[in-house]
């Protein structure tokens, strides 16, 4: 069953330019990986400072939920064309898990 | 004309309903003829719910009896190919929108009467002097046997719950052991009795409804508890506002003045109340213990109407003095998994237990 | 077309991890998975945040008193980091420099083992100065089984590694096992997401208050 | 590998199964083990019934009467409703889409050994010590207070029987979304394997809540963790949450497969199509998503408080819509069809009147202010018996007389299929009907016995008068199975001469690769399709070339095993629970020598490439009969 699928659909002469492609998106993610650095820096610190945690709280889940955007997106590829099915299933189970968290902090009391 | 005409027959079927479910079951455990303000709030709500939900049974009936008469093969013919219909925009709509309105007539009534339901505001009132006006009570859930302690009177009894007619009673209620849930059916829905909450709610007894049944309830409990689960019943005494009154003076009473046997054989079943150590778990006092006794309080233990929750002493073949008898002699296999112990013979000798049952039979606030 | 057949980098396909349907459906059923695996933290977070400094006495510490930052912050440097090192090792797959990729991922496991051992310390730390344990609440129970489920998929996601490294050392890439490594990298970041929810929810938002 | 039809020996048979990755046997394996474990399930019913058939009995013991009644809802839901579907969606679902199998062969059987492993393991507390006793919903404050293994057994069986549930959900999405026939565009897509999509997903979303409850109860009660200790901390309500956003969709599991085969006999046995196509798709996929948030409303009595009871009721009721959409297209691809009352289509025309009954009880429920009074009363046990067995169960028996020509090659008596037909109908309807009312008379649910002169006496009776109906259908229906067997006249392709979709365009059963050359898929019922213009095959969609198979596995049966193994050992090293005085020394190694094995051959299965083999071209020119094994 493995062979129904030929190997390449990009003639090889792509190669060049292939390769430059995955330069260019390396450097993307070093990019992306130093914004997160960078993310993860200003939650610390925002924690450290000590502000009162009605404004901390949603700087810290505003900053996590970029870098996991960008987890996803750079370092995980889904990005890249045919990641359609991938992200209904994971939004899916996102808001799932949203829901889930959520009643757990209002009608789980104490 | 026309709209008269639909409104007469929804109402009939209303009427009819509601008349046929009411012959159903006994008055004071049945659902179907409430007993009071909230039950009555809920049965409405199931009324009108099982309406809508005869109505759609009733198009749905008549369409598909229809469908699967006329367009049998053995009527049409071997060889038909049917036409290959693909669908219907204007018929999908209609049954898409007639349900979302029966729907939404259920809703609003369901989030009204929740709301309704939920409101204690009640509770927090309080007269010049800073007391609580409405009656509270503490509902504590114990492995096969309920506590019903009145904070604001201090004064607790078990198994027999006592409440006053034609008022809202407050319940706060928790679960000791595991979770258990407490239910009078005819007086209104039940609440989960959890192990790490209180929960709060309230039901109201109606005096007419009470005297049909003899000013007696049956409560229930309605959460899987164990082996005796089955067997967690507790029962209702219902009288008016002032006999309630007297009745709570009674019972603060017998904390102040010594109880004193009336007879020998007394005198001894007390003695053997002490020895066997009944008093450590079961107090006779109902001032004492609240919220922490290990047993069921037996203050008012000789004007029961059952003993343990499901032994009839109103029963014509089997006495009160019968029923203490085998639910001391057997509780274990009465309510198995409970937590008294078993008195045979060896450990509680025939002449004991006549006389214990004489001294419980004695144990009485109210009765004249 | 065979799936053990040798490239070069030059005729390897772009995206080897799906260009055989093996690998696609692979490919798919893993990211489902972690569709699955994201409700499942979320139960775990949920249930933590429930039982959040829930402790029977007052004599037991609370998140505030406990957590240490700037040991997460290490580990939360180390983790981020070895994301970064397992993208390279998958750049170099697609490149089809096997070789590199190898070198690549053996620096991300060294990562995840440096976090292992921080995590370790970690809680040793907790139970002997705060004798905060597993058993000692419904508090202490949470905490240690959303961070233990996460040390788990640590250690699982460098078994795999691991076996993979082994397995396929002297064989170089094929079609067959390029979607298997491509698959493990993917672990390894949703590893790294569950962290920055970790590190944010748990133990940024517990010093907080 | 030889095609040729060749007698085995039983042993051969035997290891055939064990080690098969096909999808049609491994069909066979659900489908003989759900059954069996709904024998089980049923036999435990019909003591439950016995034991109530008469007030104040003593049948059965209180303590013996909460484990049948526990085991009776776990089996059911999870060793036989769910499996049986399973069996029947990888029978078909595969032959749907025009794909030579699933997309992850040794998954699948994984999924199956574990499942098995797991029902297994969970029975085996009957003789070990007894059976858990807390409901199949196993609440948290009567399960970590109960006595003994029994909770430790429902724990660790449904821990092992729902991986293999959420492997094999993932291998049907996958294999929807990845090997569909070329030209079978989703929305050509069969309507039961629509609804396997939609159940598919449901599972990969709802059993990880599942999941982390049971390790949550098993740290509490084997671990010493304080989950839901009170005293500790702790709360019981995570339990019922987390069990319920599992449960609730749980549901939905059970019945989307089971509409998704009545779509199917409707539009067969009416000759027609489909009424509303897209908007059954729509609806199926609706109720799905509903499916996620309405969880709470078996939780109205905890005491969440108003404003959550009333979202979530009105949350639930919004279920109708969709649910009505669905029953409104079937009565209309009825109207105007030509419709053969088979038994296949018996069961889906009383499938009707019976479902929506138990869906409209269903909204009676919601109404959270009336559920007060509903909730843990025989209204509610009579609400799901009519949604499960008027829905699922009715779905199981119209699928396996539909479905057993493709799956064994051979058609179940008409006759006897009938009779089956009208007793379970009758019997089930006698049995669940009068419990609504024995609800609302104040019976409440999950009682070992109920006292007399409280008006309950006739109706549970008549009750379980009804449960006997039941039992005699099934044995005939069990009579009906051997004898078809036994006479073995073998049946073509379309034995139902209606058939519309994929699977009734190859042999039956089909061949061990199902389809020789891919078929080329021109619109919604491609068979039918084909038939109207005369065509008696499918059209190739390539030419006849090599196929590649994938290699039979004992792999997957050690792996289940391992775990079965590793069990034993964690359940029994809870020696510190000193108030037992037990203290079984091998516990511990028998625990990882379990999880040595199972990881072992994890280990083997990756080391170890396998490729698989190829059927090679001149084999299936020569294979013309498409050669059953
Ligand atoms: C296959 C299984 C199945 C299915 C399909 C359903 C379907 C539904 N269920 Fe049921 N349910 C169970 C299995 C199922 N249920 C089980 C096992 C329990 C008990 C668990 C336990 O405690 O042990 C339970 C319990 C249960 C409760 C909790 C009761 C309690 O414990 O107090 C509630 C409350 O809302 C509920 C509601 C519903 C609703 C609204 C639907 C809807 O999906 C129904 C929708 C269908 C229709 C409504 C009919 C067709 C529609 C029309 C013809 C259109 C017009 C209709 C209207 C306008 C109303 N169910
Ligand atoms: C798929 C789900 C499913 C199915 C099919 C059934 C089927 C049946 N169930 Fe139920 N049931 C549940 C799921 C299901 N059930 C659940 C989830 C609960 C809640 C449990 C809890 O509270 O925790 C429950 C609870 C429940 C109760 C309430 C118990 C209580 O609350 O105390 C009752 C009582 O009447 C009952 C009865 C029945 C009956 C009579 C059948 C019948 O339809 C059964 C028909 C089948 C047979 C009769 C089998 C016949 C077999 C033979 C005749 C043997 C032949 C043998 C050989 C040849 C070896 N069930
Ligand atoms: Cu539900």
């Amino acid at each position: 069953m493995a062979t129904q699928q030929s190997t390449s659909a990009n003639p090889k002469v792509n190669y060049k330019y292939r390769r430059k492609k995955a330069k260019q998106e390396m450097r993307q993610h070093v990019t992306s990986f130093a914004l997160m650095i960078f993310m993860t820096l200003i939650a610390f610190i925002a924690v450290m400072a000590g502000f009162d945690k009605i404004y901390v709280y949603p700087i810290l889940l505003v900053l996590a939920a970029m870098q996991v955007v960008l987890q996803l997106y750079y370092f995980m590829h889904m990005s890249h064309k045919g990641h359609g099915t991938v992200a209904l299933f994971l939004y899916s189970g996102v808001l799932v898990a949203f829901i889930t968290v959520l009643t757990f902090v209002t009608i789980v009391w104490w | 004309m026309k709209n008269g005409l639909k409104k007469w027959r929804l109402l009939s079927l209303f009427t009819a309903l509601a008349f046929i479910l009411s012959g159903c079951g006994e008055p004071f455990v049945s659902a179907l003829q409430p007993a009071g303000e909230v039950a009555r709030q809920q049965y409405n709500l199931m009324i009108l719910s099982a309406v809508i939900m005869v109505v759609v049974i009733i198009v749905v009936a008549i369409v598909y009896i229809i469908a699967i008469t006329k367009f049998r093969r053995s009527k049409i013919g071997e060889d038909v190919i049917p036409k290959q219909v693909e669908g219907s925009h204007t018929l999908e709509i209609m049954w898409t929108v007639i349900p979302i309105i029966l729907v939404l007539v259920l809703a609003v009534p369901t989030v009204y009467v929740t709301f309704a339901l939920a409101d204690q505001a009640e509770m927090e009132e309080v007269d010049e002097e800073g007391n609580r006006t409405a009656l509270v009570i503490d509902v504590r859930a114990n492995l096969y046997w309920w506590e019903f302690a009145y904070p604001d009177q201090g004064i607790v009894t078990a198994q027999d719950l006592v409440v006053p007619t034609d008022q809202n009673v407050y319940f706060n209620v928790i679960g000791h052991d595991v979770k258990h849930s407490f239910w009078i059916p005819a007086v209104g829905g039940k609440i989960d009795t959890n192990v790490e909450n209180v929960n709060t709610f309230y039901l109201n007894f109606d005096s007419e409804a009470a005297e049909n049944v003899d000013n007696l309830f049956y409560g229930k409990c309605a959460e899987l508890c164990g082996p005796s689960h089955a067997l967690m019943d507790f029962k209702v005494q219902t009288m008016s506002g002032d006999e309630f009154e007297e009745w709570v003076t009674a019972m603060q009473e017998v904390a102040e003045e010594e109880q004193q046997p009336e007879n020998e054989l007394q005198a001894r079943g007390q003695e053997v109340y002490q020895d066997q150590g009944c008093i450590g778990c079961h107090a006779v006092d109902p001032t004492q213990q609240i919220g922490s006794s290990t047993g069921p309080n037996l203050t008012t233990f000789g004007e029961r109407s059952y003993v343990a929750g499901i032994l009839d002493n109103r029963d014509p073949d089997l006495s009160q003095e019968d029923n203490i008898k085998d639910w001391i002699r057997n509780s274990d296999s009465l309510k198995p998994g409970n937590k008294m112990p078993v008195y045979n013979e060896d450990d509680l000798s025939d002449e004991d237990l006549d006389a214990l049952t004489e001294y419980l039979m004695s144990l009485k606030v109210f009765s004249e | 077309m065979d799936t053990q057949e040798k490239f070069t980098s030059r005729t390897w396909p772009e995206s080897p991890e799906k260009t055989t349907l093996e690998g696609k459906n692979k490919f798919l059923g893993f990211w489902l998975f972690l569709g699955g695996e994201t409700v499942l933290f979320a139960s775990l977070f949920a249930t933590y945040l429930a039982l959040k400094d829930k402790v029977p006495g007052s004599d037991h510490y609370l998140a505030i008193d406990m957590y240490e930052l700037p040991l997460v912050f290490i580990m939360t440097m180390l983790l981020l980091t070895s994301s970064l090192t397992s993208v390279y090792a998958m750049y170099h797959m697609k490149n089809y420099n096997f070789q590199k990729m190898k070198i690549w991922l053996v620096v991300t496991i060294g990562l995840g083992l440096a976090f292992l051992g921080f995590e370790i310390y970690e809680f040793y730390h907790y139970v002997h100065e705060y004798e905060h344990t597993f058993t000692s609440s419904a508090f202490g129970s949470a905490f240690y089984t959303l961070v233990g489920f996460h040390g788990a998929h640590v250690v699982v996601g460098l078994g795999w590694f691991i076996l993979l490294l082994i397995r396929n050392t002297n064989r170089g890439l094929n079609l067959y096992n390029a979607p298997k490594f491509f698959v493990a990298s993917l672990y390894w970041h949703f590893i790294d997401v569950v962290w920055v929810f970790i590190f944010t929810v748990v133990y940024l938002m517990g010093m907080v208050g | 590998m030889s095609t040729v039809a060749q007698k085995k020996g039983f042993l051969a048979v035997l290891w055939d199964y064990l080690t098969t990755v096909d999808h049609k046997k491994i069909a066979i394996l659900y489908l003989t083990s759900g059954g069996f474990f709904f024998l089980v399930g049923g036999i435990e019913a019909m003591i439950i019934r016995i034991q109530l058939a008469v007030p104040d009995n003593n049948f059965v013991s209180a303590g013996l009467y909460n484990e049948l009644l526990t085991m009776h809802g776990t089996t059911m839901i999870f060793l036989a409703a769910m499996p049986l579907l399973f069996g029947f969606m990888n029978a078909i679902v595969p032959l749907q889409i025009g794909a030579r199998d699933v997309a992850f062969p040794f998954l699948n059987s994984l999924g199956f050994w574990l499942f098995f492993f797991g029902g297994v393991f969970l029975n085996l507390s009957w003789f070990l010590g007894g059976a858990p006793d807390a409901g199949w919903t196993s609440y948290a404050s009567l399960s970590i207070a109960s006595e003994g293994h029994g909770i430790d057994f429902y724990v660790l069986g449904l821990q092992i029987s729902g991986a293999g549930t959420l492997i094999s959900g993932i291998n049907f999405l996958v294999t929807i979304i990845n090997m569909r026939a070329p030209g079978m565009t989703y929305m050509r897509m069969p309507l039961f394997t629509w609804s396997t999509f939609v159940a598919s997903a449901l599972i990969l979303f709802a059993f990880p809540p599942l999941t982390v409850g049971l390790f949550l109860m098993m740290f509490d009660r084997m671990f010493g963790a304080n989950f839901f200790d009170a005293s500790m901390g702790g709360n019981t309500i995570i339990w019922e949450h987390l069990f319920w956003i599992f449960g609730h969709p749980e549901v939905y599991i059970l019945i989307l497969p089971a509409f998704g085969i009545f779509s199917e006999i409707f539009a067969t046995f009416s000759r027609k199509r489909l009424f509303g196509y897209a908007a059954m798709v729509f609806a199926t996929v609706l109720i799905g998503f509903l499916g996620f948030m309405v969880w709470a409303h078996h939780m109205f009595t905890v005491g969440l408080g108003p404003t959550a009871n009333a979202i979530f009721a009105v949350a639930t009721m919004a279920i109708a819509v969709p649910t009505g959409v669905k029953i409104f297209n079937w009565m209309l691809t009825m109207w105007g069809g030509s419709i053969s009352f088979t038994t296949p289509m018996l069961y889906a025309v009383a499938f009707i009147p019976s479902f929506t009954a138990g869906g409209v009880t269903g909204v009676m429920l919601a109404s959270a202010a009336a559920d007060y009074q509903y909730h843990d009363t025989y209204f509610v046990v009579a609400h799901f018996h009519y949604v499960i067995i008027g829905g699922v169960v009715l779905g199981l028996l119209a699928g396996t007389h539909f479905y057993w020509p493709k799956m064994f090659g051979t058609m179940l008596n008409e006759f006897l299929g009938k009779i089956t037909f009208w007793l379970f109908l009758i019997g089930f309807h006698a049995t669940f009907f009068i419990q609504h009312f024995l609800g609302l008379m104040g019976m409440p649910r999950r009682i070992w016995k109920f006292l007399p002169g409280q008006g309950l006496d006739m109706p549970n009776l008549i009750s379980t008068v009804g449960a006997f109906f039941m039992a005699v259908a099934v044995i005939v229906l069990l009579v009906n199975i051997v004898i078809t067997q036994v006479k073995n006249v073998r049946v073509g392709n379309d034995p139902w001469g209606d058939g519309r979709t994929l699977e009734w365009a190859i042999p039956s059963p089909p061949p061990f690769y199902n389809f020789k050359q891919l078929p080329l898929v021109r619109g919604l019922d491609p068979y039918w399709i084909e038939k109207m213009e005369g065509n008696t095959k499918m059209t190739p969609a390539e030419p006849l070339s090599d196929i590649h198979m994938p290699n039979n596995s004992f792999i997957p049966f050690v792996m289940s095993l391992g775990l079965f193994i590793a069990a034993f050992g964690a359940m029994y090293q809870v020696s510190w629970r000193a108030s037992e005085g037990e203290s079984f020394v091998w516990a511990l190694p028998v625990l990882i020598i379990g999880m040595l094995i199972t990881i072992g051959a994890m280990a083997v299965r990756s080391l170890k490439d396998d490729h698989g083999y190829h059927i090679h071209k001149e084999d299936l020119l020569d294979d013309e009969e498409g050669g059953r094994e």
